[in-house]
């Protein structure tokens, strides 16, 4: 079977600084894979490189076999590639409704369908569903803006699901979230991995957080890739422990 | 209670829209009503505010003796901001006034454009515009203050021909309905002389840089240059004429030979040579009294727009007494072929003569500006005496 | 030829002392300012009016300079731009709008509808410049503003406020953190902008004399220069006004006298769409 | 919204429909003709503002699309082409010019759109002004007929008053649909923030393109229409003045918010008339008050009322969330 995605020998860099350094990974359908890394170590520019917002120096990413290396986020969205963001990029002046139609439209129909069909792109009820899906009903006509940040964080990963993508990049879903709301979303990533079978990667720093999510783990340290395994080969590898401890 | 807030917004919209509507109503009038729809603003404030306070000068003047017909005079004053949709609008409004008469406006286009409007109240319109098309377009309501550039053009081309002995000559003008008109006419009249028309040259209103036209100018060797700007203008370039040592005849029409463009330019606009139709400058008693009495109350010397503003409300004044009654209707039949002579009617301050078309014929000049002053040199009779 | 190039010259570096207000501005407080022109018109008549309040012309000049620096520059800064500058660039943009409108009425009713004759600083006499005989007025008007500029250069790049000005152009945020009075860097700049102005209405007056309509014209040919040169760059917004003055001339001469105006304007969108960081700009350093 | 703040919605606009289809029978002539120029800039407006309020792009040129539109529409008609012919062409060509002086907007930071378009502005005018053999130069194009349309003879200002009250109910309906759909929620996605749109799929380059070439398209609507209105067409009204206008009102009415334009146009075509009672200082207190309006709300004269709702708005929230928040999705967390 073919990966869902597939990252090959990537490497960035910028002026004489290399950031990504020769990463080379894929992810089998239905996964979860979490790359790890103490700070600045090419988590980000990875993820970047990956989604089309960044050009890679060398390599390539494959998407359900296709070459989609230097492709743009939204000929990436259309292949069914989706992602949140590490800091809050949902739009303030929307409805949280109104930023779920968004996150699914451009999926629906064609450009001229949507100027004269439904108004809400045929997503109302999807919309209503995810919103129930991630308990933030009470709050569906508020404008996203005035939602608290975890709030936020949990409406940003909703969007991603709304186009029901094959492959979903999350960039530090659980930074800035407590304890209450991390429970909540890790409960609601599982789910949506086992009903949907969707594949994830997920950037994290919470340790725990990836270490139960995930089924599979890489650890990056300065542009390279350290080590892979399960959470478990992890835990136990002594050049992780030392690239964390050491650093 | 929970105000919706598409619901305030379209409120605001509605009670905005009250508001200013309400105000915009008219009011009633008593005493002969004028309205002068001038150019108040924008590119041709300068104009309009001239012929505004030459119009006043006269409201007051004629008022202080009495009025019209035993009538007072009453003058309102409307801006146009240049702008001919603006100019359309402040036309209707005044003519839902029912004014006597409307004077101005003095950009050729914003008549053009106001012209039709007046021609269906039947009322008469007493401006300033001198595009020669403007008597040409079959309105009847429409009369002139100055010459029409179909009649001063052909003068000056006259002069340039036969006097200067020009064979070829550079047109330098501004580009706008004003320039444009003069410069279109004076063309069509060299052709007809057989004088050749070595450089044409467009600037722009407002210009401050001539250094290049000048340039231009020298390259193309003319015998003589006409010169068709606003005072400005003209001013900045008889100074660039003369610092680039261009030593050709200095022609204009009116504008280049007055105290302003001579105050601005300083020596660079002695030798300048030219038509004046209408000048604050002619040395007829008339005239001069008028310009004092135009300095006293508003504090600097009025260009030609003044006097036609001044002028434009004595003609109404004796159009009206030749009906002998106060007919709004019948005014413009009366100026049709109508002869005002300035010793009956001092306003007019130089004998003029209105013909069918609404163009005016009276006396003009041949100037020159020798020691800062113009000088008139050669009167001009009437085309049609 | 050369005529061209120094009436080009002369008339640019006119374009440059307010180019150069206007992107220093920009720099520090992120100020379009659509009034740049009638800044530029406003001082003559503030000189004006105290000479015909029967105060010598030196005196006029310095009231016109110490009421403009407060009025264009306290004045502005504090009462106009501070309030609005954290709504963004626009509604202030529109408010500088709103200004010209005032500005240029009032003058016009306040003071005159006419054009005025100014006394100008230098004899009307030309000199003889590489054989042609150029004008004493346009090369007291290339000196000066040459003098003003390399002045102004020496004050941001070897002066301790002018660094502090340059590192609250940067990044005002970081500034503050440094201990950079951020604020009055920027008012400093306002009043260095009054100073510009005032200089290039003497000098600018006598030659095109004073007229409510005037800044119109000079505004927008400043804010060309300002972004042909690049945007963000004082030795930019010089550039960029001499640059364009001399283009000007060139167009008049050799194209067509009727699509003078739009030489600039294709420039300018040339400038954008293939060197968007302008001339002699660096590019926008500022994060999305 | 709830049922009874959509009564409210409803009847609001109801009132005002009611007034701008009553208010005439007791105007005369010129108020008329305000009050259509009104509906026209309105039109005009109403497209930068889509262009500027929904998806964020500043353009400076809306005033010569007015102008190519009002040339457009008075070539073909003067020409014997009919009123409707001449609003399509009207409203296609400067959809394609729009889109074409879009594309400098893709290629460089929001602001210089702005300065490419304000250059397009002058050059527009002086090619209004210099190409005589089209447009008749300086000298303007005069006589544009006012045609019957469907079959009702619109030369008198009160049906050419209902005219282009007519044409600008059909814009504002198809403004309002277009914001809602979901082309309206991409132009807010792309003002908002372009790098997520894309993630979500939105083709911003597309959209962008749209939303300036759409709100260009109704600059040229309203050009059409003020063709007619004026009878009479020249290059001056259509100088950059018209742009920095057309933008004035926007702001200072409310940019994004759907009557903002509405507002801002009574603000720049109607409070002048009204200011006049002051004579020739109306210009001065115009300029200061339109400077107090963006000191006192720089979201211009609706975002003083949203402000004011928004602070009703939010002490009821947080009295509702207080009551009844479940356990799990409050997270009020760091």
């Amino acid at each position: 079977m073919k990966p869902v995605l597939e990252v090959e020998k990537l490497t960035k860099r910028f002026g004489g600084i290399t950031a990504v350094d020769d990463v080379s990974f894929s992810v089998q359908e239905g996964e979860i894979l979490g790359i790890i890394g103490p700070n600045g170590c090419g988590k980000s520019t990875l993820f970047n490189c990956i989604l089309g917002q960044l050009q890679p120096s060398a390599g390539h990413v494959h998407v359900d076999g296709r070459n989609v290396t230097g492709s743009s986020p939204e000929a990436l969205n259309a292949l069914g590639v989706s992602r949140t963001f590490q800091l809050l990029q949902v739009f303030a002046q929307l409805s949280v409704h109104e930023n779920l139609i968004l996150a699914g439209q451009e999926h629906q129909g064609t450009m001229l369908r949507r100027l004269i069909g439904r108004r809400d792109a045929g997503l109302a009820d999807a919309a209503a569903q995810m919103v129930r899906f991630f308990n933030l009903q009470h709050l569906a006509d508020e404008r996203a803006g005035a939602l608290s940040f975890g709030q936020q964080k949990l409406l940003d990963c909703a969007m991603a699901f709304m186009s029901g993508p094959r492959l979903v990049l999350l960039d530090e879903p659980a930074g800035g979230v407590n304890l209450t709301m991390l429970k909540h979303l890790h409960g609601r990533l599982r789910a949506i991995n086992e009903e949907r079978r969707s594949t994830f990667v997920v950037i994290e720093h919470n340790m725990d957080f990836v270490m139960s999510l995930c089924s599979r783990v890489i650890v990056l340290a300065e542009g390279r890739k350290l080590a892979e395994g399960t959470p478990a080969q992890i835990r136990a590898d002594q050049k992780v422990i030392a690239a964390y401890l050491g650093h | 209670m929970k105000f919706p807030r598409s619901g305030i917004r379209i409120a605001a919209v509605a009670g905005a829209l009250l508001l200013a509507v309400a105000a915009t109503s008219s009011h009633a009038q008593g005493t002969i009503k004028l309205i002068n729809v001038n150019e108040l603003s924008g590119a041709g404030a300068t104009v309009g505010t001239n012929f505004k306070n030459g119009a006043d000068l006269a409201v007051a003047d004629i008022n202080a003796k009495g009025g019209i017909l035993g009538q007072k005079v009453e003058i309102s004053h409307y801006d146009t901001q240049s702008n001919a949709g603006t100019a359309r609008a402040q036309v209707q409004k005044a003519l839902d006034e029912n004014p006597y008469a409307i004077l101005g406006p003095n950009f050729s286009g914003l008549v053009k454009a106001t012209a039709p409007l007046v021609k269906n109240a039947g009322i008469a319109q007493v401006m300033g515009g001198e595009a020669g098309e403007l008597t040409q377009m079959g309105m009847p309501s429409l009369f002139r203050t100055s010459f029409g550039q179909q009649s001063s053009m052909p003068k000056i081309a006259k002069y340039i021909a036969d006097d200067v002995k020009a064979k070829s000559v550079a047109v330098i003008w501004v580009n706008n309905d004003f320039g444009k008109g003069g410069r279109d006419a004076i063309v069509k009249d060299f052709g007809a002389r057989g004088v050749k028309v070595v450089a044409d040259i467009s600037t722009e209103s407002g210009q401050a840089d001539f250094s290049a036209d000048v340039q231009k100018i020298k390259q193309a060797k003319p015998d003589a240059v006409f010169i068709y700007l606003n005072e400005e203008e003209s001013a900045r370039i008889l100074r660039e004429i003369k610092r680039q040592a261009l030593n050709v005849p200095l022609l204009g029409e009116t504008t280049l030979l007055s105290q302003k463009v001579i105050d601005l330019a300083g020596d660079a606009a002695t030798g300048v040579k030219g038509h004046v139709g209408l000048t604050t400058d002619a040395n007829i008693p008339l005239v001069q009294d008028f310009r004092k009495r135009f300095v006293a109350k508003y504090n600097y010397v009025p260009d030609h727009n003044g006097l036609k503003g001044y002028i434009a409300v004595y003609m109404i004044k004796a159009g009206t007494e030749k009906i002998g009654k106060v007919d709004r209707k019948g005014l413009s039949d009366a100026l049709h072929g109508l002869s005002i002579n300035a010793k009956a009617e001092p306003g007019v301050l130089m004998d003029v003569s209105i013909d069918k078309n609404g163009d005016i014929d009276r006396e003009s000049f041949l100037g020159e500006v020798v020691n800062g002053k113009q000088v008139i040199t050669k009167t001009l009779p009437k085309l049609n005496p | 030829m050369l005529n061209l190039v120094i009436s080009g010259l002369a008339t640019g570096s006119i374009y440059a002392l307010v180019a150069v207000g206007f992107t220093l501005l920009w720099q520090t407080s992120q100020t379009i300012n659509f009034a740049q022109g009638e800044f530029v018109m406003l001082p003559a008549f503030v000189v004006l009016a105290a000479m015909h309040a029967g105060l010598p012309f030196p005196m006029a000049i310095l009231v016109g300079l110490v009421a403009c620096v407060f009025v264009l520059g306290i004045l502005f800064q504090r009462v106009l731009v501070a309030p609005m500058l954290k709504h963004g660039v626009l509604p202030l943009a529109v408010a500088t709008m709103a200004l010209s409108i005032l500005m240029r009425e009032s003058v016009k009713e306040f003071y005159s509808a006419e054009a005025q004759p100014f006394p100008s600083l230098l004899p009307d006499a030309t000199v003889d410049v590489l054989g042609i005989a150029v004008s004493l007025q346009s090369v007291g008007v290339l000196v000066a503003s040459v003098i003003a500029v390399t002045a102004l250069q020496v004050f941001i790049n070897r002066t301790s406020i002018g660094a502090q000005m340059q590192a609250t152009a940067q990044n005002p945020t970081v500034a503050r953190i440094l201990g950079v009075p951020v604020e009055r860097m920027i008012l400093i700049t306002f009043v260095i902008n009054a100073v510009l102005v005032v200089l290039a209405s003497l000098l600018v007056t006598p030659i095109y004399l004073a007229k409510f309509s005037s800044g119109e014209i000079l505004g927008m040919a400043a804010f060309i220069a300002a972004i042909v040169g690049g945007f963000n760059q004082v030795r930019g917004a010089i550039a960029g006004g001499l640059l364009l003055g001399v283009v000007d001339n060139f167009a008049a001469a050799y194209l067509s006298a009727q699509y003078r105006t739009a030489v600039p304007l294709f420039i300018l969108i040339a400038v954008i769409l293939f060197r968007p960081q302008g001339l002699f700009g660096r590019s926008e350093e500022r994060a999305v | 919204m709830t049922p009874r703040a959509r009564l409210i919605g409803i009847a609001a606009a109801a009132c005002l429909v009611a007034i701008l289809l009553f208010l005439p029978l007791g105007l005369n002539t010129y108020g008329l003709f305000i009050l259509s120029m009104w509906a026209v800039m309105s039109i005009a407006a109403m497209g930068l503002n889509l262009t500027l309020g929904y998806a964020g792009q500043v353009s400076l040129a809306q005033g010569a699309f007015v102008g190519i539109g009002a040339y457009t529409a008075a070539l073909l008609t003067i020409n014997g082409y009919s009123l409707a012919l001449a609003f399509a062409a009207a409203a296609l060509l400067c959809f394609a010019v729009g889109w074409l002086l879009g594309y400098p907007a893709l290629r460089v930071q929001h602001h210089y759109l702005a300065f490419v378009t304000l250059a397009f502005s002058t050059l527009a005018y002086l090619v209004f002004r210099n190409e005589e053999w089209l447009t008749k130069g300086i000298y303007g194009i005069s006589g544009v007929p006012r045609p019957a349309a469907l079959g009702i003879d619109l030369a008198k200002p009160l049906p050419f008053y209902y005219f282009c009250l007519a044409i600008l109910a059909v814009v504002v309906v198809a403004v309002w649909w277009l914001v809602k759909s979901p082309w309206g929620r991409a132009f807010v996605a792309i003002r908002e923030n372009p790098l997520r749109a894309r993630s979500l799929g939105v083709n911003t380059s597309r959209y962008t393109l749209l939303a300036f070439a759409i709100g260009s398209g109704l600059g040229g609507i309203a050009g059409a229409l003020y063709a007619p209105l004026v009878e009479f067409v020249d290059p001056s009204p259509f100088t950059l003045l018209l742009s920095l206008n057309l933008l004035m009102m926007v702001i200072v009415g409310g940019s994004g918010y759907f009557a903002g334009p509405l507002l801002g146009a009574i603000i720049a075509v109607l409070l002048p008339e009204w200011l006049r009672a002051i004579q020739s200082y109306y210009l001065i207190l115009y300029a200061l008050l339109v400077m107090a309006i963006l000191m006192w709300s720089p979201t211009g004269i609706l975002g003083i009322a949203d402000a004011w709702l928004e602070r009703r708005r939010s002490i009821a929230r947080s009295r509702a969330l207080a009551e009844k928040t479940p356990t799990l999705a409050s997270g009020e967390d760091a």
